[in-house]
């Protein structure tokens, strides 16, 4: 990526997040607090920094992004209201924007549901997995 | 009408006031004056229609010095001049018998005389008089529909609630149908040389009657210091230029915060000077910058002129 | 008393008892559910971006209806409610947002969050009152240890949502007193089951779901009720060994109500 | 008309390399009013100053101008020399033409126009000087401190020594404060009521003391030297005179063992009587009743303690008494408290009797506290193998839930408690969770080091998010570790959270009686943050301790000392000389609208009726009147003022128009 | 008043109202330390910005100033607390208001300055008077009148 891109980007998760990453005093609440942080390679409390440092190619290539389970709870505890949940939510945004960044596809899904799969699961996965 | 000079009667005779601060007819049909009414025969001058356009509330501030309440007729607009000037300790609440009387909107009897010269007679124009009023001229008669001839500020009317009442008399309407800032934002769209040419023609017209200044609640100065010293009719006549030259910006900056946006400088200018425009430019600005404020509404609130916070905009910023 | 109700897709389908239950229910405590008209799916989760209109006019429409018929939206599950909750506080709060989404809608007025929006537990603690609906227990489920299972959704974020103390929740234990149960408290009753991310890897899940088991079986519980289908599917496929039975509140609440029988 | 003497100074060839002197002398001479203009190399030289007095005595001058250097330099040096030849000091004005002129101007004769045209903006507004005098008003030589805790007891002793008479007013029944509560003290591990206990005492017995415990400030009028303060002595119900503190009655109250009443001083981890003194040591030695869970105040049965009193002292019929009292200073000493944690469910604060927070961890380990000093879970009273200390629980927070700041003291007292711990117990395992470890002070930092190296208490760097209570008793910790970047889950047995420290809840209430601001945390604010730290800005009240933001004890005591210091010099002098350049209101403008007094930083404007007379006026009406000994001269109410009633004398508005009218000429 | 009739170069006039305890001892220290700017600058010392009465400024133009300046402390150091913060509001407002009735933007400005900012003191008086001089002699404001 360009330092334009870049910029662009940082800015672009700025805008969706509504959050300001320059408000982190890297407590690690949110890592504390995360029920998926053993799934992610990329930690909640990192993510505030991947934005300030740049380092967008990392963050948006990061499994983190599919393993968020927007459980809320990093959002609900942020004591600076930087609010991370909504940072990687906008970094899968950015990806999911794209062509192709789909996590999942229409295809995928006969093999993956069973007879009591409730259609909220599949809404929301749809939603979250794709654009 | 009847009904409320019924009223006004009742509250003199049996003594809860000791006089009335309202209209009585003018030597025109088109002309009532504010008046004070201290007898219940005095009274029978008593009018009030779609003329009565005058602020009331500044006349408190001397009638509530008297002896005894004074009863005097607001309308929704007016009371907020009234809640001011509590505010400011400037009128006796406890002295004053406030009757907050209806209104339909008040009419601008230039826009009637556009269609209808010599005229000796118009009717319909009461509080609960029809839509359309008939005007007599000695060319005839016409009619012309009551919310086409309402005064300009009527139609950013401010709502039909009185801020403060002892007592209800008549109906209110909203007669808002426009945009309160519609007119600033016209001039803000302009070019300064624009601007300052459209402003300098209209104070050209001034002739310093003071006419905006005697008539405003909010200059109620005791003293003006625009008046100086000197005895008798040389009071008028100014001797500092600077005083003259600047008299409307400074009267305008002097009731900023204060100015409820009654709209009478504009109404009783005998050159027809938009002074309002003054005014509200400085509300507007106000609303943006320091959040909505409305002088009169809330006797408590804080002008926002003696407030701050620490975040405001800078000096030239624009919000 | 008359709410609009929006149920959502899965009462439709796989959480049926939850709707059935639900309106029954409803006729006993005396109010009534009218269903809204071709009401859409709020889409299961709130849209993230801020700049993302479309997949909130949904919710903006099934709101502005129960706005024309002067009513409070009341909703059951615990996505539904989050999302209509958020989408409303956004055309209250958010201009950006609200401008552009009556934009489009082209309303007969615009809709600016005028709608109160209630999930049907705070009908209950809020309007009927849990002392009420206490009186009106037939069936109480005396002996019955029951842990309320929260999840995410119904709480958080709770500024928004304003449901409960999003950390330390008392309203289903309030519930559940009042059917004459126990509630057992336990401390993973606001932490998440996996969500979503059960469809594509059962793993998280059911490591969330062993938490929520041993924890509520460990203080005691013998079951779990739940306001979320989503949460009920995921604690359901758990495997853990502490597993105990999960019910929707709504079924409890009906058997406690003597509606059930005629039913099931 | 004024008889002006203008005096330009060449300050060597500071100002006279770059301004013709001699050509400013020659064209000011013929200004309106100066009768006098002289040039000299020195003015304000010895000489330079004779030569003024004698110009001021030979031509009868009664104005001055000063052609020189910055008035913040030498203004005080002219207004002397004037006085000292008989003209009024305020007489005086500077024409500054160095620093605002020849050193910032190369063209000299650029600068010599600059420079004439200053002189004139000075002439103009000396024409328009009248004399002013310093005001006087006398000193009340007494001080009230409000609060007696360590930063009260502290600056009441500093004044007290000094010879004055301090009263002490505390809300609750005894003096000491949070100190009082504490251990031991960092970072020298002093026990706190060994260091504490004598000063109360001394406070007690000081014969410039008088206390006012169990009583709260009810209202204050006056202004700095002449407070009024109106003091409400709460009704004890026992005779202060009478009792001797033996402490029967406590010890017969039958409420005294049903654990009903939760003790204040031990945070509720105890119980208490309702005829109680808080602790053991409590000054003054007297107990009071709590009548609001007394047996015999609810319900009018009991009245034992009134039975078994030996000397009496047990009065139900006692009432709130309100005395009212002069003080010349006020200090306000009024303390902290720590935020309640309701709001922060994840640390399971309300669902664990075994997560405490540090202040009952104090109560746990001192020897007078509920479990005589032996560190124990309040569950089921067993000794924790392992524990959790949470840190910046709502400290540097910006949500509604916290504060802003940081506690400042937190990290310390952490550091304190592990080592106590370890000290007595050496098998405890301890595990500090921090944001950042902030030690900064004397042997604050080797302190800390010494938790880590000399008692391997295990420091990780991240926040924890949440405390899970476990089925069999114990509590989980899920935490990170940043450094290693691990999601921790620990298991312990007691967590210890050091919640964010707030000021005390009265505080607004006796700031806004005192008019004394404060500030968006509710702490008091400094009138100067770095040159005035331990005055308010209105005149008259001083800080100490907490009450301006959180702080330890060194610092507390520190500032207790310098607030008395600034105490005693005010109370030192007879009479005070006020600032003469103060805001004055003309009655015949004034609308007695308010609008000065809302802007009015030191709340020296109020409102009378007075009698107004001048031309067409006779009669009472409600004015503004400035309080010279409170103005100090910054003008706002003469810009709000709408009427143009005020005025502030030596910057008045014909003074300022004239200047820019001489400008612009 | 002029004492060079040669120079042809316009001169504007620009009136600088300095609070005593921050800006004034920020132009003294620009003194001090001999940084330039153009001698069109008069200042005027007053106890705090929140001093500045808008007739003032008001006076200055109609007397015929071409720039007028204000100075005082930055928010939050006020010597009194709070007059800054009223000062800043007012003049919003009355800039706002010069603007709306045509006078040019820049001939009025407000800048907060500390006593230790000689350098930002001498800057911003080297950048007024730039800007005065690029929009030459003011004619609006001494105009704005009711009557010839």
């Amino acid at each position: 990526m360009t330092k334009q891109e870049i910029e662009k980007k940082v800015e672009l998760i700025k805008e969706i997040s509504g959050c300001d990453p320059y408000k982190c005093m890297k407590c690690g609440k949110c890592s504390g607090s995360c029920p998926s942080f053993n799934e992610m390679d990329v930690k909640p409390h990192q993510f505030a920094s991947y934005i300030i440092n740049g380092d967008i190619e990392s963050l948006v290539g990061s499994q983190s992004l599919w393993k968020c389970l927007t459980c809320l709870a990093c959002i609900e505890r942020c004591p600076r209201n930087v609010q991370p949940g909504k940072l990687i939510d906008a970094a899968r945004q950015l990806v999911e924007r794209e062509r192709g960044g789909d996590h999942l596809l229409a295809d995928d899904i006969p093999e993956l549901i069973d007879d009591d799969v409730p259609q909220q699961l599949l809404v929301s996965a749809y939603r979250r997995y794709r654009r | 009408m009847q009904g409320l000079k019924d009223r006004l009667k009742e509250l003199l005779t049996d003594g809860t006031v000791a006089r009335v601060v309202g209209w009585k007819k003018g030597d025109m049909p088109y002309n009532p004056e504010p008046a004070v009414f201290t007898s219940v025969d005095e009274m029978d001058d008593f009018v009030y229609d779609g003329f009565c356009g005058a602020n009331l509330s500044k006349m408190m501030i001397e009638a509530t010095k008297l002896e005894g309440k004074t009863a005097v007729c607001l309308k929704p607009c007016d009371t907020y001049s009234f809640n001011q000037l509590i505010r400011e300790h400037r009128v006796n609440r406890d002295n004053a018998y406030i009757v907050a009387v209806g209104c339909r909107g008040k009419l601008d009897i230039e826009k009637i005389k556009k269609d209808a010269k010599g005229i000796t007679e118009i009717s319909g124009t009461e509080l609960d008089g029809a839509d359309e009023i008939t005007v007599k001229t000695i060319y005839g008669d016409k009619t012309v529909n009551y919310s086409d001839v309402l005064l300009n500020r009527c139609h950013v009317c401010k709502g039909k609630d009185h801020m403060i009442s002892d007592e209800v008399w008549g109906e209110s309407k909203d007669t808002a149908d426009q945009e309160r800032f519609a007119e600033i934002e016209k001039i803000e769209a302009m070019s300064p040389e624009e601007r300052f040419e459209f402003f300098k023609k209209e104070l050209s017209k001034c002739i310093r009657c003071n006419a905006c200044r005697n008539v405003c609640p909010a200059c109620s100065c005791r003293k003006c210091i625009f008046d100086n010293t000197k005895f008798d009719a040389q009071q008028k006549a100014n001797v500092v230029s600077f005083e003259e030259r600047m008299f409307h910006i400074i009267r305008a900056f002097h009731v900023a915060g204060r100015c409820t946006d009654c709209g009478e400088c504009s109404r009783v200018c005998p050159e027809g000077i938009p002074l309002h425009l003054f005014n509200r430019k400085f509300i507007k600005d106000i609303d943006k910058f320091y959040g909505e404020f409305q002088a009169g509404k809330d006797p408590e609130a804080q002008c926002p002129l003696t407030d701050f916070t620490f975040e405001d905009i800078e000096p030239g910023e624009r919000g | 008393m008359k709410y609009s109700y929006y149920p959502g897709c899965t009462l439709k389908n796989k959480a049926a008892d939850l709707d059935l239950y639900a309106r029954k229910c409803a006729e006993i405590l005396g109010f009534e559910l009218e269903e809204i008209n071709e009401w859409q799916c709020c889409g299961g989760v709130y849209p993230l971006g801020s700049d993302e209109i479309a997949t909130k006019l949904s919710s903006v429409r099934a709101l502005n209806d129960a706005k024309e018929h002067g009513q409070d939206l009341v909703t059951l599950c615990s996505a539904c409610h989050h999302v209509l909750k958020r989408v409303n506080d956004d055309m209250k709060n958010v201009s950006d947002i609200s401008d552009r989404a009556n934009n489009y809608l082209a309303l007969d007025e615009p809709y600016r969050g005028e709608t109160k929006v209630l999930h049907f537990l705070e009908v209950l603690r809020d309007v009927i009152g849990f002392d009420e609906l206490a009186k009106k227990v037939t069936n109480p489920l005396t002996g019955k240890k029951i842990g309320a299972y929260y999840g995410c959704l119904v709480l958080r974020p709770g500024k928004i949502l304003e449901f409960d103390d999003p950390e330390n929740p008392k309203i289903m234990e309030d519930f559940i007193r009042a059917l004459g149960a126990e509630p057992v408290v336990f401390p993973y009753r606001n932490e998440c089951c996996g969500a979503y991310t059960s469809l594509k890897e059962g793993g998280i899940s059911q490591e969330r779901t062993k938490l929520i088991f041993d924890s509520s079986n460990g203080f005691g519980a013998d079951m779990l009720i739940t306001a979320c289908p989503l949460c009920m599917y995921n604690l359901n496929k758990s495997e853990a060994d502490s597993k105990i039975p999960v019910y929707y509140f709504t079924e409890l609440l009906a058997e406690a109500l003597g509606a059930k029988e005629g039913n099931s | 008309m004024q008889r002006i003497g203008v005096f330009v100074c060449h300050c060597g060839t500071n100002i006279a390399a770059t301004v013709d002197v001699k050509k400013v002398v020659e064209l000011v001479r013929f200004e309106p009013g100066v009768v006098f203009a002289d040039d000299y190399m020195y003015m304000c030289s010895e000489a330079g100053q004779e030569k003024i007095g004698e110009a001021i005595k030979e031509h009868g001058l009664t104005g001055l101008v000063i052609c020189s250097c910055s008035p913040r330099m030498h203004e005080k040096t002219f207004r002397a020399c004037a006085e000292k030849a008989g003209l009024n000091p305020y007489m005086v004005e500077i024409a500054n033409i160095r620093e605002q002129c020849s050193w910032i101007h190369k063209d000299r004769e650029e600068a010599t126009e600059k420079a004439v045209i200053l002189a004139r903006a000075a002439i103009a507004k000396v024409n328009l000087n009248a004399p002013l005098q310093e005001g006087e008003s006398p000193v009340t030589k007494r001080a009230l401190v409000i609060g007696g805790g360590i930063a009260g007891i502290q600056t009441a002793l500093d004044i007290a020594d000094a010879g004055y008479q301090v009263d002490i007013v505390e809300r609750e029944p005894s003096i000491g404060g949070r100190m009082s509560q504490f251990d031991k003290t960092f970072p020298t591990l002093d026990c706190a009521s060994c260091i504490l206990t004598p000063k109360m005492v001394e406070v007690n017995q000081h014969p410039n003391i008088t206390l006012y415990t169990y009583s709260e400030v009810e209202g204050v009028s006056g202004y700095v030297g002449n407070f009024d303060v109106q003091i409400r002595k709460k009704a004890r119900s026992v005779d202060m005179a009478a009792c001797t503190g033996c402490g029967e009655c406590q010890a017969k109250c039958p409420l005294g063992k049903s654990g009903k009443i939760p003790s204040e001083f031990d945070r509720g981890l105890r119980g208490r009587s309702a005829i109680y003194m808080p602790f053991a040591q409590a000054v003054p030695a007297v107990p009071v009743i709590d009548r609001e869970n007394c047996t015999y105040f609810k319900t009018g049965k009991c009245g034992i303690c009134a039975k078994i009193c030996p000397s009496k002292a047990v009065n139900y019929e006692q009432e709130d008494e309100i005395v009212t009292v002069k003080y010349g200073a006020i200090v306000v000493a009024t303390g902290f408290d720590i935020i309640n944690l309701d709001k922060y469910g994840e640390y399971a604060y309300n669902e664990s009797p075994d997560v405490i927070t540090s202040i009952e961890l104090e109560r746990l380990m001192n020897a007078s506290g509920p479990t005589g000093g032996h560190l124990e879970r309040m569950s089921d009273h067993k000794q924790p193998k392992d524990i959790v200390f949470i840190q910046c629980v709502g400290s540097r927070c910006d949500d509604e839930r916290g504060k802003p700041y940081c506690s400042k003291v937190c990290c310390m007292y952490t550091a304190k408690h592990a080592m106590l711990i370890k000290d007595h117990w050496p098998d405890t395992n301890i595990t500090v969770f921090y944001i950042d470890v902030r030690t900064p002070g004397k042997n604050f930092d080797e302190f800390y080091r010494r938790a880590v190296e000399q008692y391997h208490v295990n420091y990780v760097k991240g926040q924890v998010g949440k405390v899970i209570p476990q089925p069999d008793g114990s509590l989980m910790v899920q935490a990170v570790d940043m450094l290693d970047n691990k999601q921790i889950m620990k298991k312990t047995d007691m967590v210890v959270l050091a919640a964010a420290i707030e000021p005390n809840k009265g505080v607004r209430k006796i700031a806004t009686m005192l008019t004394a601001s404060i500030d968006n945390n509710d702490f008091l604010t400094e009138a100067h943050a770095k040159l005035r730290p331990v005055e308010s800005p209105t005149a008259g009240i001083f800080l100490s301790g907490m009450a301006q933001g959180p702080k330890d004890i060194p610092e507390t005591v520190s500032q207790a000392g310098a607030a008395a210091v600034k105490v005693v010099g005010l109370l030192a002098k007879d009479k005070l000389k006020t600032n003469p350049c103060t805001a004055k209101c003309d009655p015949m403008f004034c609308n007695g609208c308010s609008t000065c007094a809302n802007v009015c930083p030191y709340g020296a404007i109020t409102y009378e009726d007075q009698l107004v007379r001048g031309p067409g006026v006779n009669e009472t009406r409600r004015v503004a009147v400035v309080n010279n000994a409170l103005c100090q001269g910054c003008g706002a109410c003469t810009t709000s003022c709408p009427s143009g009633a005020m005025d502030l004398q030596g910057f008045s508005n014909r003074q300022i128009t004239t200047e820019v009218d001489s400008i612009c000429r | 008043m002029s004492m060079n009739e040669e120079k042809t170069e316009f001169r504007p006039l620009i009136v600088a109202f300095c609070c005593n305890w921050c800006s004034y001892a920020g132009a003294d220290l620009a003194g001090s330390s001999r940084l330039s700017y153009p001698a069109d600058v008069k200042i005027i010392r007053v106890p705090c910005s929140g001093r500045v009465n808008p007739m003032f400024i008001l006076r200055a133009f109609e007397r015929g100033a071409d720039g007028v300046i204000i100075c005082g402390c930055h928010p939050g150091d006020c010597h009194y607390s709070t007059g800054n913060y009223y000062a800043r509001r007012r003049m919003t407002l009355l800039f706002s208001m010069l603007d709306y009735m045509g006078v040019e933007n820049g001939r009025t400005r407000v800048e907060w300055c500390s006593a230790a900012e000689g350098v930002k003191f001498s800057n911003t008086m080297n950048e007024f008077c730039e800007k005065i001089k690029s929009l030459g002699k003011s004619v609006r404001l001494g105009d704005l009148r009711c009557k010839d």
